[in-house]
């Protein structure tokens, strides 16, 4: 009994220092790095995270946009023209319009799965932005666990998309469901243990500290020959069929499931949707470049590097266009990625999924432990 | 301490309360499979909450909680095979109808 | 100073009761187990409060990635869309109730009695900091007197994965 | 040297790999599943007619392998012997192949191996001959049998225990193997072991050959005792250091020996019984070999009784059992002779001969005749085996065995008549005859020597040589000449001669007894040739013609007085067992064997059962009835009913009260079992706060 009183005493003690939370607000949000304890760098670098969120979602807007283009000149079109300068703002246009758009809900639907789902999703995505490296002691969070963290909030995933798909009470969103969290599933594990490889290599979850070990011994992408090559190509595949993009879009495949778990989902719910799919597949191509293209590193370290390379290689802006570059490589990679492979079979892509690139994944991360085991030897 | 360790105290006690009351009434398999997972996080907060309270500062309570979170799996796995081989076998997963073991 | 941090915690606690009552007083299963996905994420949460991020992402990446998942489909391939709940008040329900507010009440007393009133003293927690890098800690922990542990725990999870596999699987289809 | 250890070892080895060879091939044969092919009857009555004998393929194999055993170990023996025995010195070869024991200094104390020397040369020269003919002769006269394989394996067993007793270096070896032909004799005996009177026969041999077998144990253990060794080499020169007693009880205990395996006086109706053997067996264990064991045996350890430097020196000590030893041996000559007499039975008639003739050869030992006992076993062994090989015939060709039911053979069987015509007249002692000579020489033995009585002796002796001739014509007659009996007709007029293995061994034989008795004539000095190689310290005896004629003329009395009684005049016979007396003496002494066994009962057997029938009544009367019957029945009965009424209310009841209270229990607690999960649940629960309220107590009022 004194103990519940006391506990009462101390939550009505704590409601005095009102004056405190702001700073404690920052301090503790996760989401936030604080470097010391002053309130002004404090703020600093609350207001420096805010940008990078910013730049970031900025950037899920160009993303489309260029995605949009790319594909069009591959298909011998010429891609959004008539808003803004080359058709820039097209995809604001778009966004306004998904959200001026009327709120439908089928009457037969789950209200609590149906809302659910979009708000799991949004906010998994959101919070992977989190511990993405820009460039040196540029990071939302510098958190240890990094890397981790991504996939346990990527992780909700599967059963947000089977939750939206059972509660739109729709057949094909069902079976869409159902294809994305087998696929989700399939693929998460070959990821995450061709992602081993890396963290043997790097001994840490920081990706800040995976892409210092990179600038300082060289990318991982050609180490453990062939070892961490082979953890690439599997992460890459692993994380386009993640994302389900086009050829690995197997739950929404529109000839059969009309758009899978997404089809009963219209108007703002579907900007949200089409926001969540592209930061995924941003988030995921930032991993990759992270984890096996150096990160913000402008280019792998060599022997005889001239003095002006290597000024260059420490200055944080060049990392910060490196990583940029990188990234939007990858976007034009996924790009022709899509229009070039036709869509794969849900039964044989699973199968495929499980058994050749698990056993390929733990092939690679025996490679680079026996690297490993050598090393420490 | 920011946050004293009653919070987690009452949050692990009411939490295994009420998977002890969903395992007492509930007569849906999953379901009362479901109560016993909220009983094995209130188990595993109490793990983590004593090792992060622990003024030595040995972290031994977080590992058994991942070892129980690992074998939580795997018994949610295989519970739940057996609750996919009973529907196959009974057409339903309602204890209150599965009472073979009575005597009749 | 940590007022801001309770009242956070508190909230976190109330979330987490509220998903876990929802997961058992829902009328649909498919809800039970969403229920269940948020109460686990509050869980991890509370994991979070307590410093252990790794723990925290364990339990997001296999209970709310791996398990939940598992009752989702376990529950469509039950075919539990339907739930019909005892709506009407028995006797019997009365006793279950008063048990559970009892066995609330008595692990709370004796919990409060027993554990109430500890302060961190040695271990000052740093909440998702790279100062103190905890991950680091666990996993020498995990590698040097828990060594023989991983392996067995392996086996163990190895052995449910084909246990259940036979269980669940029709024998035409072997 | 080493060529004659090397062929001494081949005669001895080669028997018993004939023995194993032949058991191996037996095994084989029947654990592949076949049957036995023959009939399991002893007797030959069922024997079909046949004219050609046709030889199973598995008999063909086991006969060669047992005959060629015993014909590389004859080989052997012949070359042995050829190398020996002409040889100038006829020194002493031992070859120890190991030792049974060791004295405390550590040095080999008892020697097992081989001894060579003219004794065991000759007697293996004995031995292997008759073994060899008499495997050839039972390969035909087996044939059918069930157990051909077993015999051949035991025969061949036997052959090389005996040579192996021969060639014995020790006396601890010659007994060791003494037992183990002892134990073939058992065998043999009982070869047909499901008739009764076989397994009878065969215990009572074992049992006979028993009491000197222990006796003999005694004996040399008790030479050991005093000289430390049993080497045969060694022993002779230690001898003269025993005092007389020692020597007194060496020799009697040794004797006893003898008395049980060469069946004298007390212990020899056991002979007679071991008939019940296949005739081969007859011939060479009961006849021709092993019942001259005991007499092969003394003339070994002879150097106990006589100075080993001067053969005619007696020690002073064994004079008396020499004296005793003479007095059996005419003893069981005379009387084995008269009851030859009186046997109906071929083989038994037989038999009882032999008996007689191995008293004629323990009087020449005891009369410190050697050489003319090893002389007279010479002559015996081959006129008997001769004999009992055509007995055989004889039976196999009429399926009888008594004499009074063959009759007129002599046109039948000539094959065997012939041999054994020979035969009988040799062992008649006919004037001219390998056993005239050799019985002279043990007359003369026992008229020359010093043994007190020495004369009464010699005509005891001379009257068995007159029983000798007479049995000898008596059965010749009766059975080869004499016109059968009208009802006996028919199986006579079958009778036909054996097959080729039947007949040629006894034609062998035969003409050996022919070629003996011209090689026995004094002229040719085999005697004195034998003296030499034997005994060469004693020296030879010259012809008495006294001796030599009075026997003759002994023997052709014997021969006519048969002749009278069975041809001329057979109504004498008549009137003479019409007198009561000599009726009674012939068939109710005689023919009973003199009530030997009666009284070896009486002696052996009738107080142990006296002794046992007051034990018994002891056991009846006293300890079952009072002591049992009152006390410990009735006081158990007392506690039985004390016990049984605790049984039934104390014990019963607390048993029946737990399985009660289970069981009311059980009932009570079914109810609980509903089977629903959430009742098991529930109750779990409310035991969980039970459990935390107790511990709240605890902890708050602490």
């Amino acid at each position: 009994m004194s103990s519940l009183l006391s506990l009462i005493d101390k939550i009505v003690e704590g409601i005095r220092d009102i004056p405190q939370w702001l700073l404690t607000l920052l301090n503790r949000i996760p989401y936030v790095e604080l470097q010391g304890k002053n309130a002004e760098r404090a703020i600093v670098v609350s207001l420096l995270s805010a940008a990078l969120g910013t730049y970031v979602l900025l950037n899920l807007l160009l993303a489309p946009w260029i995605e949009r283009k790319v594909m069009a000149r591959m298909m011998g079109r010429r891609g959004p023209v008539y808003v803004g300068k080359f058709g820039l703002l097209q995809l604001i246009a778009d966004i306004a319009k998904l959200l001026f758009k009327e709120d439908t809900m089928p009457m037969t639907a789950d209200r609590f799965g149906f809302n659910l789902s979009i708000y799991l999703m949004g906010a998994s995505t959101i919070m992977s932005f989190g511990p993405l490296p820009w460039a040196r002691d540029l990071a939302g969070t510098n958190m240890s666990i990094g890397l981790l963290y991504i996939f346990a909030v990527f992780s909700v995933f599967p059963p947000a998309m089977l939750l939206g798909g059972w509660a739109s009470n729709s057949k094909y969103s069902l079976i869409g469901g159902f294809r994305a969290a087998a696929q989700l599933v399939a693929y998460e594990i070959p990821m995450m243990i061709s992602v081993l490889g890396v963290i043997v290599y790097a001994q840490s979850f920081n990706l800040q500290a995976i892409v210092e070990d990179q600038y300082q011994n060289g990318w991982y992408i050609y180490r453990a020959f062939p070892g961490l090559l082979m953890a690439f190509v599997i992460f890459l595949f692993a994380s386009l069929a993640e994302t389900e993009r086009i050829p690995f879009d197997i739950p929404e495949a529109e000839a059969e499931l009309v758009m899978g778990p997404r089809t009963e989902f219209s108007g703002w719910r579907y900007g949200i949707i089409l926001l969540v799919e592209y930061s995924h597949m941003f988030v995921n191509i930032i991993l990759v470049v992270v984890l096996f293209l150096g990160g913000w590193d402008v280019i792998f370290p060599f022997n005889g590097m001239p003095g002006w390379l290597a000024d260059l290689r420490d200055d944080r802006l060049a990392q910060f266009i490196a990583i940029n570059i990188k990234i939007y490589l990858g976007v034009f990679f996924v790009t022709w990625v899509r229009t070039t492979f036709p869509r794969f079979r849900i039964d044989q892509f699973i199968e495929w999924g499980w058994k050749t690139l698990l056993p390929l994944s733990l092939l690679s991360l025996a490679i680079v432990g026996a690297y490993a085991g050598l090393y420490v030897a | 301490m920011v946050v004293p360790l009653e919070y987690f105290l009452i949050l692990s006690s009411a939490l295994f309360s009420i998977g002890v009351f969903g395992v007492i009434t509930q007569r849906n398999a999953v379901r009362i499979l479901i109560a016993v997972e909220l009983i094995i996080n209130a188990a595993n907060i109490n793990f983590v909450a004593f090792a992060s309270y622990n003024p030595v500062g040995d972290i031994s309570g977080w590992i058994f909680a991942l070892f129980i979170i690992a074998v939580a799996a795997g018994e949610a796995a295989i519970g739940l095979a057996i609750f996919i081989n009973v529907f196959r076998n009974y057409g339903e997963i309602d204890v209150g109808h599965l009472f073979t073991l009575r005597e009749v | 100073m940590g007022w801001f941090l309770e009242f956070n915690m508190i909230v976190i606690i109330i979330f987490t009761l509220f998903m876990a009552f929802g997961a058992l007083r829902t009328d649909k299963v498919m809800k039970a187990a969403a229920y269940l996905l948020l109460t686990l994420w509050g869980v991890a949460f509370a994991y979070l409060f307590l410093g252990s991020e790794y723990v925290f992402a364990i339990q997001l990446i296999v209970y709310g990635g791996g398990i939940v998942v598992l009752f989702l489909f376990s529950v469509l391939l039950t075919g539990q869309e339907e739930f019909q709940m005892d709506k009407e008040f028995v006797w019997n329900n009365l006793v279950q109730i008063l048990i559970a507010l009892l066995l609330f009440f008595t692990l709370t007393v004796l919990m409060l009695d027993v554990f109430g009133g500890y302060e961190l003293t040695g271990n000052e927690l740093v909440v998702l900091n790279e100062t103190q890098d905890l991950t680091q800690t666990l996993a020498t922990a995990l590698f040097t007197n828990y060594n023989y542990v991983l392996p067995i725990l392996g086996i163990l999870l190895l052995s449910a994965m084909l246990g259940s596999i036979k269980i669940a699987i029709r024998e035409e289809e072997l | 040297m080493a060529s004659e250890i090397l062929l001494g070892k081949t005669v001895l080895i080669s028997p018993f790999i004939g023995a194993v060879i032949v058991s191996i091939l037996a095994f084989l044969h029947y654990s592949r599943g076949n049957k036995h092919e023959g009939h399991d009857s002893g007797k030959h009555d069922t024997h079909e007619e046949h004219t050609s004998i046709h030889y199973t393929r598995f008999e063909n194999v086991v006969s060669t392998f047992g005959i060629l055993s015993i014909l590389v170990s004859w080989l052997s023996m012949v070359l042995l012997a050829i190398n020996y025995l002409p040889g100038e010195e006829h020194e002493t070869l031992q070859s120890q192949f190991g030792f049974f024991g060791f004295k405390e200094g550590g040095t080999p104390d008892i020697p097992f191996g081989l001894l060579i020397d003219p004794l065991s040369v000759y007697m293996g020269l004995i031995v292997t001959t008759l073994a060899l003919l008499i495997h050839i002769y039972a390969r035909e006269y087996m044939h059918g049998d069930a157990g051909y394989s077993r015999f051949f394996a035991t025969f061949n067993f036997f052959t090389g225990v005996m040579l192996t007793l021969v060639f014995s270096t020790s006396f601890l070896e010659l007994f060791i193997f003494w037992e183990l032909v002892g134990l073939s004799s058992y065998l043999l005996i009982g070869f047909w072991f499901y008739k009764p009177a076989a397994a009878h026969a065969a215990k009572k041999a074992f049992l006979y050959n028993k009491i000197g077998d222990i006796t003999l144990l005694a004996g040399f253990l008790m030479l050991y005792r005093y000289t430390r060794t049993l080497d045969f080499v060694e022993l002779p020169a230690k001898m003269e250091a025993l005092t007389d007693q020692q020597i007194a009880i060496v020799a009697v205990l040794i004797f006893g020996g003898v008395i049980g395996k060469s069946a004298q006086f007390p212990l020899y109706t056991w002979l007679a019984d071991a008939m019940e053997g296949p005739t081969p067996v007859s011939a060479i264990l009961h006849s021709s070999t092993m019942v001259k064991a005991g007499i092969y045996m003394v003339a070994r350890v002879f150097f106990i009784y006589y100075e080993a430097h001067d053969g005619h020196n007696v020690f002073a000590g064994a004079e008396w059992a020499l004296t005793v030893f003479a007095w059996i041996g005419a003893i069981t000559a005379l009387l084995a002779g008269l009851q030859a007499l009186v046997e109906n039975e071929i083989k038994r008639i037989l038999a009882y001969s032999t008996v007689s003739q191995i008293g004629y050869m323990a009087i020449a030992l005891g009369t410190g005749g050697k050489t003319a006992a090893m002389f007279h076993l010479l002559s015996h062994a081959t006129f008997k085996a001769l004999l009992f090989l055509t007995a055989g015939a004889v039976i196999h060709a009429v399926h009888t065995n008594n004499i009074w039911e063959m009759g007129g053979l002599r046109k039948k069987i000539p094959k065997t008549f012939w041999p054994m015509l020979i035969g009988a007249t040799a062992l008649a002692g006919f004037p001219g005859f390998s056993g005239f000579w050799s019985k002279d020489a043990v007359l003369l033995a026992a008229y020359e020597s010093k043994v007190p009585g020495h004369l009464v002796i010699y005509y005891l002796g001379a009257l068995t040589a007159f029983i000798t001739a007479l049995y000898s014509t008596r059965f010749i007659y009766v059975v080869f000449f004499r016109t059968p009996d009208p009802e006996h007709k028919e199986h006579v007029e079958k009778a036909h001669d054996g097959g080729f293995f039947l007949t040629t061994p006894s034609i062998i034989l035969g003409v050996l007894v022919l070629i003996e008795s011209i090689l026995f004539i004094p002229v040719f000095n085999f005697e004195h040739w034998l003296n030499e190689i034997l005994e060469p310290e004693v020296k030879p005896e010259a012809i008495n013609y006294v001796v030599a004629g009075s026997s003759a003329i002994i023997v052709l009395l014997g021969i006519f007085v048969g002749l009278v009684l069975y041809h001329w005049k057979p109504e004498l016979r008549t009137s003479l067992y019409n007198i009561d007396a000599f009726n009674w003496i012939a068939n109710e002494f005689i023919a009973k064997r003199y009530r030997i066994d009666q009284v070896l009962y009486w002696i052996a057997n009738a107080p142990v059962m006296w002794v046992a029938g007051i034990l018994q009544s002891i056991d009846l009367k006293i300890i079952d009835r009072t002591i049992i019957d009152t006390w410990i029945v009735k006081g158990s009965l007392q506690l039985a009913k004390i016990s049984d009424v605790f049984d039934q209310g104390f014990i019963d009841g607390i048993v029946n009260g737990v399985w009660q209270i289970f069981l009311y229990f059980g009932r009570q607690f079914r109810k609980l079992q509903t089977g629903l999960v959430s009742n098991y649940a529930t109750i779990f629960a409310a035991t969980l706060v039970l459990f935390l309220t107790y511990v709240n107590f605890l902890v708050l009022f602490k």
